[in-house]
Parts: structure tokens; C-alpha cells; sequence
């Protein structure tokens, strides 16, 4: 059991996390952050793995993983 | 549940000024991260010349210091030199580092400085508008090169490293990429490996790091990871080089 | 007559150019006309905006302290350039993407151009709408000179470009 | 409407680079800096178009020695950046001026010192006009107000540059350089660029060898030298003085600006005298030679001088050098990106009268 | 005879080094040129004897950027170099001023402009004095005389750079640095020498992480960084004018000189005060801050000034700014390596007179 | 009987400034035989930047143009692009190509600008009194490495010969030495045939010459050519390098 | 039959020409030229062999060689 | 009293040295004394000559246009500085390498030096042999000052050649 938490009003929207996630938990938000940008959002469907490879890449260290 | 990734101490609980995707942004946490695992932080000296990373000390939580342009590794000589219990880097852009501060990087790893070098391999300058590098691939278009780079004109991209490499005084030359997490994480270890050499006084060491501008590359963050992996990656090898 | 115009909103959205047709536009009925783009490292990542100045008369500084109006085109724009208007002066607001709250003064037209875009055909064309919106207002220029400029720009074959453009412009102006 | 199509709308930067094309300028090379980069990305797209040479130099210090050679070689030649990378460029500087090469060097001043900021400024005008370079030798500095005089100034500094063999600097800011403005382009008439270039190094078919050099090495030879270029520097300070002159006739206050600062105290002037204030302006448009002339013709004693700059107290001194009382003479100065505005003009003169 | 020892025969390029080390400076970079070459020769001796820092930069513009490292580090560091290489300076200069960093900077000055020659000139008056680089910074200019004063003001530099986190520079001409003349070292007691570095960069233990830099990115940033520095230059200005002032009670014609060139003016000054006429002599020991007060004891307002250099007019304007009445200054000058002589002073003299 | 061996045309006849058994003189015959040869004397155009043959502009019978130290291939670059009709070359010491002038030379190689260099190294700094050059050999003593060069501390000999020829846009590299007739004579085909390159828009070539400088050596004439062959000569292999 | 010439005065006493005569026909002179130097001389035994080896290595140009 | 010394030869001869030790010798007597070598791209080849200036009042300038004394050592070194000596100066000559012709004035000294430095055991005491012929006409110094500078300079354990130095000095000062 895994999960991640995002903070969104880091996010920049580049799409690198939802690119490389194998469970595929990342999507891009509707909604806009404060920036005006739509973010990734976490859908925590219960099949993070807690692989980190989201956090890995993540230019703006907007991701933390929980195991 | 235990967080088992989070933000390195080394890294200000800030928000940058990067583009989104930019590379900038995950070098910087990479050398944080390496930072804080060789426990060296109070010891290290970072050296930001101007370019896109100007203002790394707005988020490296370590003593910085400017550079002006090309000169990033001349201060870094004289810092390590007069200070030399403390952990020195140069954090550099292609510009930077391999087109105005070309004698000053080679003449650095000639003298066999005991530096780290980080080297960041945009493909442009990304700090000025997107005039081309000495890095820039040829037919690459960039604000000074509308029709793209020519050989006949312009040269050759400079391949820095592998010049670096024949000189005796370097110990230590890799190219990486962040073209993916796992590259993101040889990236990593080849970053920790340019910081132990330097802690064990063994000389000059240079990590070259492909990295997105996703910005001046006109292309989205996601066709900049693709860009790497496709083209920027087969002109420079990634490797060992020395 | 000057009027100071300050257009903001995010990198992608067209900003330097709206503010590009409209001092050509007021170049070509022969006004002195400035533009200016902004400054700095902010290019990087967030906001960009730029700052036209119309007038029949020579020009002083381009840069504009306190704006006669404001177009925002999204939220940070609308932040970074609230206190950058003058008491009374016009507001043009996007508000598929800025929701302005609590503004002083009447003068505030606000209208979900990127919607609204979307709905003529293409997003980019929210400039446009906006353009047209402000100039239903500020007589500033008129709205065939706009689409004098509008044709030099497009690159040549584009004319459902132009069309596309035009109209939003058009419709921006019919906004009420 | 097709008649107003002669205007165009274009940057400070690019109106700089296009005047110097309709000058005949055929060689640029540089080094990307802000706040002048559209000048080379300019450069880059027409330099081919009009079978000219764009290099984008390794440095500031190649783009300078470029300019050197391309010079020697007899082309008019130019160069361009922002303030860190013109101290860069002084000791090419000083070389071109010791070699007598004409060269036109651009300068879109920004907020020094040091890294400092990309806002626009004015603090390199001792550097400029004082020779930030070594050896006592000057380059011709012009200084435009308007994206139309960027471009005419352009043209004049190539000009003056071939005249007198002698490098020539254009003094502007970030300001002007990224705002757009109407340009209109005009005809090259009152110049004649045309000069005859016995001493440029071609190949020495038909002609004894040249040579292009500054350095004097037996005894007595380079004090000749810098005293034919101090002749030289007579000659220019007596014919080239230039400067734009507002209500001195009956001015009781006078403002001194140049570059965008003139724009702006323009304005200022204009606001004064609608309130009934006798303001009146000298604009230096050459910053050397200085326009000391401007200063001759001064109507009252009693009348003052306000020197605006955005630095602190540069131009100034040139002021102060060549008006007879300093006691006449004010100051108001901001830097590192401030620039004094109308209002702050207005409130400083009301101040002093 | 024993006695007579503590007296050393040394060059002046040698006695600058060996202040520097007595002061305590312990990092030097340079870069090779004429005519200043004893002094890193020295340094490159001394330096590892003291356990400090030696280095042969690959250029002068590494060089001043190491001296730019090393003083972030918090040594007492210092470079050297003659007129070309100074200009390559000017942008490390400007950044050392605008981190506000303390570090020394030696020009032994050269004919120029351009490649010039090797002989003895000071015609980089401006450049040092007037910011060379870009921007509005000041260096502290120090004018040593003689080979005894060189090693003094040497100490002063260090001094003063470390008291006020500003650059000082030395600037002499080929002819000081190249003799020889007897030295007495002194003691340091005059200068406290250690200050305290909290700014400095030591890796952060203990502390938050230090910043060295010159980059004020956000709007009024760097404005306001800049006013700090012009107080910091006014307080400059108010307490560390230095000169030496030679009978100027009764003076009718006072020689105003600095340097190499005040070393002959003196002889003159005896002799002209044999023949039994009444002269004077200012020598500016800083050149900045220029010292006025010096102006101010003036004591006949029929008093002439009579401004000698070996340039052509550079500190001459700083006396203009300083008189009141510039008709009272006259002018002798020459460059290029060409030294007015002590004869040609009396002459000019008298014709005045 | 005829006259077999005499002054070439295209130098001048006059005395030279040089030390006894300098090899600049020899160098300077050398490129003005193979401009008689090749009939080039009234295309060509000479660049001498700074150091003790900045004067050549003396005894040469072109065009010249003197350079600031270091800035000898900008200014030739640029002279070659104005007048692509001329043959332009350059004649730079070890301390301008390799040291101040390092940047100029990695890049004009790398656009492969089509001119010729002629690289005179001997080990030290000439003009300046005998300061450790960039080539100085590790112990060597200068007058700025008084106990001699210390890898440590001042790096080693840089071979930027070698570096250069690495750049795809260098056509030409070859190190050949004044050190016996034999070796003089390679040395003129050797710079004829970088002027042939050049004639034949061939690209950079570079011909680096071992080159006595008996004065800052601290030798006689005729042991510094044997210092060449038995020292200096190991460190920097004659032949060609590309 | 061959023979050489040299402008003593141009001669810096190098001593170079001398090393490299196949045939010994070069020594350093007794006297000095105007520069105040001991400069090369051409000893006419009749031996040369007009191989130019003295000229191609004479830094300053000083030989002429006649056959 | 000032005197201004000029002193010529080759590169080889120890012309810098010479000049240094007049220039020590008189430090030690508590003189002004200024000592400045030549200038120039001349150091190649050619001639070699330092200035020594020596007073009892500041010196200005170390450079010297017209000499009092010459003390010359090589033939090209006459012809250059033939005409830098005032009317009535005094001459020092190496008679063994420079043939002065027709000099005016009479103060002319000239001996062989070299040959005579051959005699004494090495050719580098040539410099001692002259200085010592200038000393006794000028009495700028004691030679017994020189002689204790002479000691100092000299590297450790180096009795005889201190011996062979002041054995020239004293030689030269008894040349008549
Ligand atoms: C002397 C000088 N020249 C030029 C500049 C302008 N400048 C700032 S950063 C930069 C290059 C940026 O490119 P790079 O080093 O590749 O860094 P990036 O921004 O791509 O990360 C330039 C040309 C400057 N600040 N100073
Ligand atoms: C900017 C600048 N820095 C330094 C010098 C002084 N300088 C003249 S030539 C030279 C180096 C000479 O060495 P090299 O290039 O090897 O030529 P060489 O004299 O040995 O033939 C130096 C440092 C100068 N003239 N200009
Ligand atoms: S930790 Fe792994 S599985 Fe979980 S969200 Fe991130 S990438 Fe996906
Ligand atoms: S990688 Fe980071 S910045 Fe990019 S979308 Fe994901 S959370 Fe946002
Ligand atoms: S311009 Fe390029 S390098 Fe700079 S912040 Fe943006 S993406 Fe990164
Ligand atoms: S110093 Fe060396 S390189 Fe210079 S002329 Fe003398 S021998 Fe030649
Ligand atoms: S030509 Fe040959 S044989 Fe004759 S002198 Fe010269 S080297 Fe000797
Ligand atoms: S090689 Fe030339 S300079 Fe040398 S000794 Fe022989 S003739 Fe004289
Ligand atoms: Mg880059
Ligand atoms: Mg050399």
C-alpha cells in the first residue's frame, strides 16, 4: 500500500509524472491552480506501488511518496 | 505509511522560476539529494553563474556564489583553493561553460582542480531567448540560427566532455540524461560519484547532464524528454567518457 | 489624448501580440504609439505581459506605472497588476480564467473569452475577443484599421485565419 | 492608408540593426546579452538576406576582435551588447581606437553594477565617453531617443565611424531597445559612406603592404601617435557636437537629459510650461563629443540647469565642466533599473524655482 | 652599518607585493604583461614561503574572477596587471564591487591606447577612477610616489578594501613599478587588519547558508542596493581623502600631480622655490576619492593651479569639478610614454606666471 | 655559379629584433619561402597578436595585422570571412593560442574557419621574460614557477594540439619541430601544405612548431636545439597528429 | 663547386650553421661585428657542397648559398 | 649633489647587477638612490643598461635624458648612447670591446676591461673593473661600502668569487 501526495499549487503541469507512473495513478487536473495551470492530480485508486519514479522525475519536487 | 521520498533538506521549500519541465528543476533536487546523503551540506560551496540557474542560491539551502558569465570555474578554483576543507561545485550551462568560459573550464581541468563540475547540456541558451549553444545540433533553429545551425557557418556541436577528457589532470567525466526517471537516477549516482572524488581529493570530475528547455525547444515537456532520447542523445553519447 | 494600456495573462496566450496589433494598429491612423514587453526572469514559467501607450501627442516613457486600462487574460496576471491601475480606470477581465472578486470602481467588463474562443474555433483567438471588447469601450482605434493589421500579420494562405480572427474581433466588440 | 505603410513597427534594437544595413554595415558579430537581443536575432535573419556576415562570437571579447578584423579588412563592421559584456569589450575598444579602425559598438545600457538586473539604465556613461578602456583616446558616443533616431543615429555612427577612423558608440537602454515604436525609414542622402580605404589589408596586389597595428615601440613614436589622435579629437569636438535644444530662449530652468531620460523630461517640459513654468531642455544627442555649445547660448544667468539621469550624477560632470557657475546646476538621478518620471521631474524643478 | 640594513633595494612592483603580504593577503592571481611582471615573479617566490596562494591564471579576466573566489572565501586577495589587462578586468571589477567584496587590484600603468608600448603612462586616470566597467560603482584609487610609498599603500589598499567590502586599486605608472629605491618596511599597527566575515563563504555550518552576488532581480531591488552603495561611497568620500599638500600657504602657482609624475613636480617645486618663486604642490595620494579639501586651504584667489600629468587631461577634470574658478587651472601633459620633465614644468611655469 | 639559397621575396631585408638562435626568425623565413612558392605574397594576409613576434609585421612583405593577445583567430576569422579571395593565417605563440587565447582557438577550429595557424611553442612566455607558458614542461623552472612546474599546483603541459584535432571542423594538425635542417625542411612542407588546405577552402589547419627560445631557457643556442630534441619533443611528439 | 656568403653583420653568433656543415666549413670569428658579437665565417677550403643546410637553419637570414 | 649614472653593455655582461651594486652601495650610505632598468622589446639581442641615479635630496625622476657619467661596455651601447651624456660628463669605457673615436670633452676613461677581467680569472668582472675606474674619479661611494654589497649578493660559500670581485673592484679603482 502506497500512496502520494501532490502539491498542486507547486505544479507546473508538465506532464512528466502522469507519463511515467506504470500504474497510471497521475492524471491532469481540470481545474487551475493559482498559477492558471492544470496540474497533475493523484487518483488514488489503491495501486500506487510507491515506486517513486513520479517523484523522481518531477522538476518542481511537488511529489511526496508514502509507503 | 512512511514518506519515502520528499523533498531534500538541501532544497528550499520554495517555488522556482523555471518553465514547466524545464531540466533545471531536477538537477537541482538531484545534487540536493546527493548533498544531504553525503551529509556535506555545511561544507559545500556552490558556484551559479549566470544563465537560467542564476539564482540557484534562492533554492539550494548551502553557501553559493555568483559567477560572472564563463567565469564559473575561475571562482571555483580560487574558493576550493583558499578553502580547501570545504566541497566546491560549479553548476553550468552549455553557454556557460562551452562557448564564453571555454578557456576557463579547459585551463580548470588542466590545473587538475579538485572540483565537481555540473554541466547543464540544454542545447541553448535559455536564459537570453534561445540564441543558439555551442551545443545547439546542426539544422537545430534557434533566435540566432532562423535557419537552423550550419557547419559551414557556425561549426560543429562542441563536444566539451570528450575534449575534457583527454586532458590528465580529470579524473572523471560521465554524460547522463533526464530524459527518464531511470536516467534521472543514473543522473543521480553520476552526480554522487563527481562529489566523492572531490572528497577524496581525487581531482577534476564533470557530469554532463542532458536536459529539457522545453521553452526555446518549442516543444512541450513531454516531446523534450522525447527529443533527448531521439536526437540530443545520439549527437552526445551518453556514457562513460572518462 | 494618452491612454496606457497594460496587457497581461499567461506566456502561451498571445499576449505580446495583442498588444502588438493594437500599437500597429494605432500607428497606421497615425498616433504615437509605444509598446513594451515585459521585463526579467518572470518570462520564465509564469505571467507575461506588455504595455502599449496611445497618444496624439510624443510619447514620454513607455513603461507604465499606472495603467488608463488593464487586460488580463488570467488569475496571477490579475494579482500581479491590481494595484497597477489607475482610480477609475478600465478593467477588461477573462473570466473563463480570472475571477476578479472584489474590484473598486465601475469601469469593469469582464467576459469568458477563452470560452468563448473555444466556441468561434480556436483558443488562441481570446486575444482577439478581448481586443475587440476594449476597443467597444476605449474608441482607441477603429476596429477596421484592427483588421487592416490582422491581414499584414497572418502569413500569406491563411485566410480562414484571418476570418477566424476578424470574427472574433468582431464578436469581442458586440459583447454587452 | 497604403500611404501610411511606410512606417513600421519595430523594436529600438532592430531599428538600430536596420540602420546600420541601410548604412552598409556588412559584418555583425556578437554575443546573445539582454536587453539588446533582438538586435542580433535581427542580424541573423537579414545579415544573409543582404549577403552580409552574422557570427554569433564564442564570447564578447571574440565579437569585439571580429569587429577589429573585419574593420582591417575594410567592411563596416559592428557590435552590440549590454553593459556587463561592453566591459568586456573595452580593451578591443581601446585597440580599435589605437589602430584607427572605424567600428560601431552598441551599447543597450542595463542595471550594473555587477550581474546587477535587465532593467534599463544609464550608468555606463563615463565608461562610454570617459574611455573605460586604457590610453587616452575616445570613442564618438550618440545617444538616441526614439526608435527613429535609433535608426538614423545608426546610420549617423557608421558614418562619423568611416570619417574619422575612429570607433563610434551607440548609447541607449534596455528601454529603448525593446520598445517598439513607428520607424520610418529614410534615405542615406546627407551621408556619403563611400570613403577610400588605402590603408585596409586586402592583399598588397599592386601596393606596398599594410599595416594594421597600435603598437609603437621605439621611444618617442607613440607620443606622436596620441598626439595626431588628440589633433583628431580637436577636429571632432569642434564639428560634431550635436544636441537638441527646447525653449532656451527664455528658459529659466533647463533640463539635461539624454536617451529615454530626454523622452521622459520632455514630457515633464511640456507639462511645466502648460503650467506656466519656463522650462526649457538640452538634449545631448552626441555624449562626446560633449555639446558643450548647447551651454553658450544660455539667456539669463539667473536661469538653472536640472541634469536627469537614470545614474547617479554621470553626465553631470560634463555639465558641470562646462556651464561657468556649478551653483547653477541640479541633479536628479535614480539607477539599478529606477528611472525619475514626469512627476518626479516636475516635483524637482518646483523644488528648485 | 648594521643599522642600515633594515633598509631594502627594491623595485616597486616588488615593494606592492611585499605590502600585500604584510597586510596579510594571501591569495594572488595574475596574468604575465610588461611592465609589471616583478611583482607575481615575487609572489610566485613568497607566496608558498607564507603558506598563501599563487596563481598563474590562464587569462586576466580568470584572474580577477579568482580574486573575485577567493575574496568570497574570505582571503585577502589580490591581482595585478598593466593597462591591456586591466581592461579585461573591468566586468570583474564591477562584479567584485557590486557583491561588495573586498579584493585589491594593481595597474602599473602602460602607454596605450591599443597595444601602446611598455613605457610609463597614466592615462587610465579615468578608467580607474570613473568605474571602467559599467555601472555606478567606485573603486578606491591609491597613487603611490615612491617605491616606500608603494609598499605603504599597498597595506593602505587592504585596509581600506576590507574595512569598506569595496575593491581598491593601486595604480602607478611602468616607471614605479620598474625601479628600484630603498624600502623600510613598517609595522601594521596604524591598520586593524582583521575584520570580521560573516559574509564570507565557509560552507554553512552553524549558520544559514551565505550569498555572494550581485543579481537584484525583483523591481526596486537593485535600486535600492545601489543607494546603499552611493551612501557607502559619500562616507568613502568624507573620510578617506588622502593627498600630500607641499607650501601651500604661500603658493602663487600650485603643481597638482599625482604619482611618478608628483615625484618630478616636487623636484620642480624646489627648484622653482630656489629661484625664488612661490610654488606649490598638491599630490593626490587617492585619486578616489579625489581629495578636495585639499582645494579648500587655497590661499590666494589669485592662486593658479597648474594640473601635470602624463596623459592628456584626465585628472585634470577632477581639479575643474573641484575649483571654483576653472580659469585659475592650467594644464602640462603628455602621454605615451613621453614624461614631462622637470624642466618643462619650470618652463610652463613661468609662462604662466 | 647561382645563386641556390637566398632571402625570400616576401621577407624583408632587415635585421630582426629576435635572441640569437630564436627560432621566430627561422619561422618567419620559413612562412615567407612557402608564400614565394606558392605565389601567394600579394593574397595573403598575416594576423601577429602580441608576444615577441608582434612585430613581424616588420619583416614580413604582406599585409599584417597585429591582434591582441589572444584575440588572433577572432580577428582572422573575421578578416577571411570579409575577403574569402585572401589567404589569412596566423602566427601566435603557446601563450596566446593555448593560454589567453584558448577560447578564440577551440572555436575558430570548431567552425572550421578556413585559415591557417602557425603555433610557435617554446615552453614559455617570450615577450613577458620567461613566465610559465601553458606547454611548460613539469619541472621546468620560469620565472613564475621559480622551483619549477608542479602538476599539482599549475596542471600540466596542455597539449591542445591534440585537442584540436579532435574538432570535426580541423582539417589539418601537425607538430614539427626546428630543431635540426632536417626537421626545418619537414617544417616548411608542413606550413605549406596548411596554406595548400586554405587555397584549396580545405578548412583549419594548424601546424604547431617546437621552437627555441634560448634566451628564457636559460640555454645556449645550440644546446636549446638539443633541449628540443631530447626534452621538449618527447613531451609534444613530432608528427602528425591529424 | 659551391661557396656561401654571410652578412656578418646580421649574424647573431648562433653558432648554428656551424653545428650543422657536413663539411666544417663555418667558425665562429675572432673579431666582433658591430652588434658586439662573435659571428659566423665561411672558411673557403674549397669543401662546401652548397647542400644550403647553414641557410636553412640561420634564424636571421644571414646565408646565401652559390653553386 | 646629484649624479645620474647611466651604464651599457650586452645582455651577458651583468649590467642590471652592476648598477644594482652602485645603486646598494650608495643605499648604504644613506644616499637617495634610484636604480631603473632599460626599457623595452630592446632586452632581446642587443644592448642591456640601467639608470642609477644617486643624490642627497629626493630624486624625481629615475629616467635620465642627459647622464652625468657613462659607463659603457659594449661598442653598440657608445653608439646608442653617444649623444645622452651632458657636455663634460664623464666617461667610462671598455676599451676591449668598444673603440669610442673621436669623443669631446676630456673626461674619458678608458681601459680594457674584459681583458683585464680575463687577467683577474673570469670575464664577468669586467663590471667590477669599470665600476671601481668610475668610483675613484667620482667618489659617489667607499669601496669598502661596495665591498660589504659585493658580500651580501653573493650566494652562500661563494668566499672566492667575493675574493675575485673585490680583487676587480679595487684593480679597477687603481687603473690610471
Ligand atoms: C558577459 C555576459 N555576457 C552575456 C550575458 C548574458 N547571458 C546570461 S546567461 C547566458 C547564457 C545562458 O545559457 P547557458 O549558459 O547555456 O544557460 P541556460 O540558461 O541555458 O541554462 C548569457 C549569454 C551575461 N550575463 N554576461
Ligand atoms: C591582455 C594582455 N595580457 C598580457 C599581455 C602581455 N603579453 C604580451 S605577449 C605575452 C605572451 C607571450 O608569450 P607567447 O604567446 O608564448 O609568445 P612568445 O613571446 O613566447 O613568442 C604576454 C603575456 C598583453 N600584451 N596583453
Ligand atoms: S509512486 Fe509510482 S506508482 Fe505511485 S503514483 Fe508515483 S509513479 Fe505511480
Ligand atoms: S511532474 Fe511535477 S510539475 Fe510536472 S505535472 Fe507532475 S507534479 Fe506537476
Ligand atoms: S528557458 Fe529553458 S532552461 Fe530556462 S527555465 Fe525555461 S525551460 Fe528551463
Ligand atoms: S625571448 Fe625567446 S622567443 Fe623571444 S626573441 Fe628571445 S629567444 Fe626568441
Ligand atoms: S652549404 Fe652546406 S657545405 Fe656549404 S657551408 Fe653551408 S652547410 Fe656547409
Ligand atoms: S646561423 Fe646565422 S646567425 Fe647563427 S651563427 Fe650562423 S650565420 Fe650567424
Ligand atoms: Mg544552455
Ligand atoms: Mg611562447
Amino acid at each position: 500500500m502506497a500512496k502520494i501526495e501532490i502539491n498542486k499549487e507547486r505544479c507546473k503541469g508538465c506532464l512528466f509524472c502522469i507519463s511515467v507512473c506504470p500504474k497510471g495513478m497521475l492524471k491532469k487536473s481540470k481545474q487551475l491552480n493559482k498559477r492558471g495551470l492544470n496540474y497533475a492530480e493523484f487518483i488514488d485508486t489503491g495501486s500506487c506501488i510507491g515506486c517513486s519514479l513520479c517523484a523522481v522525475i518531477c522538476p518542481d519536487c511537488c511529489i511526496e511518496v508514502y509507503r | 505509511m512512511n514518506k519515502i521520498y520528499s523533498r531534500p533538506k538541501a532544497l528550499k521549500d520554495v517555488s522556482t522560476h523555471y518553465c514547466p519541465g524545464c531540466g533545471h528543476g531536477i538537477a537541482h533536487r538531484l545534487i540536493a539529494e546527493v548533498v544531504d546523503e553525503l551529509g556535506i551540506r555545511e561544507q559545500v560551496i556552490a558556484v551559479a553563474p549566470v544563465g537560467c540557474a542564476v539564482i540557484a542560491y534562492d533554492y539550494w539551502a548551502f553557501d553559493c556564489s555568483e559567477a560572472a558569465h564563463g567565469r564559473a570555474l575561475a571562482v571555483a578554483t580560487a574558493i576550493k583553493r583558499v578553502r580547501p576543507e570545504t566541497i566546491v561545485f560549479t553548476y553550468q550551462g552549455d553557454g556557460d561553460l562551452a562557448a564564453i568560459g571555454t578557456n576557463e573550464t579547459i585551463h580548470a581541468a588542466n590545473r587538475g582542480e579538485n572540483l565537481t563540475v555540473i554541466f547543464i547540456n540544454n542545447a541553448v541558451y535559455g536564459m537570453t531567448g534561445g540564441q543558439m549553444a555551442p551545443t545547439t545540433l546542426l539544422g537545430q533553429k534557434t533566435a540566432t540560427t532562423p535557419l537552423g545551425r550550419d557547419a559551414q557557418l557556425q561549426g560543429y556541436p562542441l563536444k566539451i566532455s570528450e575534449l575534457l577528457a583527454q586532458l590528465p589532470g580529470v579524473k572523471y567525466v560521465q554524460r547522463t540524461s533526464l530524459q527518464s526517471a531511470q536516467d534521472i537516477l543514473k543522473t543521480k549516482q553520476a552526480i554522487k560519484e563527481a562529489f566523492k572524488n572531490q572528497m577524496n581529493n581525487a581531482g577534476f570530475s564533470l557530469v554532463e547532464i542532458l536536459s529539457p528547455c522545453p521553452t526555446y525547444w518549442g516543444l512541450s515537456p513531454l516531446k523534450s524528454l522525447e527529443w533527448i532520447k531521439d536526437v540530443l542523445s545520439k549527437e552526445f553519447p551518453l556514457g562513460r567518457i572518462k | 489624448m494618452i491612454e496606457r494600456v497594460i496587457i497581461a495573462g499567461s506566456g502561451g496566450q498571445g499576449i505580446m501580440l495583442l498588444g502588438k496589433v493594437l500599437a500597429e494598429a494605432a500607428m497606421l491612423e497615425d498616433r504615437f504609439v509605444t509598446w513594451l514587453p515585459s521585463y526579467g526572469a518572470e518570462v520564465r514559467g509564469g505571467t507575461a505581459h506588455c504595455m502599449v501607450v496611445v497618444s496624439d501627442k510624443e510619447i514620454g516613457s513607455p513603461y507604465i506605472a499606472q495603467a488608463d486600462s488593464l487586460i488580463i487574460m488570467n488569475a496571477p496576471s490579475l494579482e500581479k497588476f491590481r494595484p497597477r491601475i489607475k482610480k477609475g480606470g478600465l478593467w477588461v477581465i477573462n473570466s473563463s480564467l480570472a475571477k476578479p472578486g472584489k474590484i473598486d470602481g465601475r469601469s469593469i467588463l469582464q467576459y469568458p473569452f477563452t470560452d468563448l474562443a473555444v466556441g468561434v474555433g480556436i483558443i488562441e483567438v481570446a486575444t482577439m475577443l478581448a481586443l475587440g471588447c476594449f476597443l467597444k469601450v476605449k474608441h482607441l482605434v477603429q476596429l477596421d484599421t484592427v483588421s487592416s493589421v490582422i491581414k499584414d500579420f497572418a502569413p500569406a494562405g491563411k485566410e480562414e485565419l484571418i476570418r477566424i480572427n476578424e470574427q472574433a474581433l468582431r464578436k469581442g466588440a458586440g459583447l454587452r | 492608408m497604403k500611404e501610411l505603410r511606410r512606417k513600421i513597427l519595430i523594436t529600438g534594437n532592430e531599428a538600430i540593426a536596420e540602420g546600420a544595413l541601410d548604412a552598409g554595415c556588412r559584418f555583425y558579430a556578437g554575443y546573445p546579452i539582454t536587453p539588446q537581443n533582438e538586435l542580433p536575432a535581427y542580424m541573423s535573419r537579414r545579415m544573409p538576406q543582404v549577403g552580409g556576415i552574422f557570427i554569433q562570437a564564442e564570447s564578447e571579447l571574440a565579437a569585439i576582435n571580429m569587429v577589429f578584423g573585419a574593420s582591417a579588412a575594410g567592411a563596416l563592421a559592428m557590435t552590440s551588447s549590454s553593459s556587463p559584456g561592453i566591459s568586456l569589450k573595452q580593451e578591443g575598444i581601446s585597440y580599435i581606437a589605437g589602430a584607427r579602425l572605424p567600428a560601431v559598438i552598441v551599447n543597450i545600457m542595463r542595471g550594473g553594477p555587477g550581474l546587477g538586473n535587465i532593467w534599463p539604465a544609464q550608468s555606463d556613461y563615463f565608461q562610454a565617453t570617459k574611455s573605460g578602456g586604457h590610453g587616452d583616446y575616445h570613442c564618438l558616443v550618440l545617444a538616441p531617443s526614439t526608435v527613429q533616431e535609433a535608426y538614423e543615429l545608426a546610420k549617423l555612427a557608421f558614418y562619423l565611424a568611416e570619417k574619422y577612423r575612429n570607433p563610434a558608440m551607440l548609447l541607449a537602454d534596455g528601454m529603448l531597445g525593446q520598445m517598439m515604436e513607428p520607424l520610418v525609414k529614410t534615405s542615406n542622402k546627407e551621408y556619403k559612406l563611400k570613403f577610400k580605404k588605402d590603408w585596409a589589408l586586402t592583399g598588397c596586389k599592386g601596393r606596398a603592404p599594410n599595416i594594421v597595428k597600435s603598437f609603437y615601440m621605439r621611444e618617442g613614436d607613440l607620443e606622436r601617435f596620441n598626439l595626431t589622435l588628440q589633433k583628431h579629437y580637436q577636429l571632432i569636438q569642434a564639428k560634431e557636437e550635436r544636441y537638441e535644444g527646447l525653449f532656451l530662449k527664455d528658459a529659466q530652468i533647463i533640463l539635461v537629459a539624454y536617451g529615454t531620460m530626454a523622452r521622459i523630461s520632455k514630457v515633464a517640459l511640456h507639462t511645466l510650461r502648460k503650467k506656466g513654468i519656463k522650462a526649457g531642455l538640452i538634449r545631448p544627442i552626441t555624449l562626446w563629443p560633449f555639446p558643450k555649445k548647447a551651454f553658450v547660448a544660455k539667456p539669463s544667468s539667473k536661469a538653472r540647469y536640472l541634469v536627469v539621469e537614470m545614474s547617479y550624477g554621470q553626465m553631470l560632470e560634463d555639465v558641470l565642466l562646462t556651464v561657468r557657475d556649478k551653483e547653477q546646476v541640479e541633479f536628479l538621478g535614480r539607477a539599478g533599473g529606477g528611472v525619475p518620471s514626469e512627476e518626479e521631474i516636475i516635483k524637482k524643478v518646483k523644488k528648485i524655482l
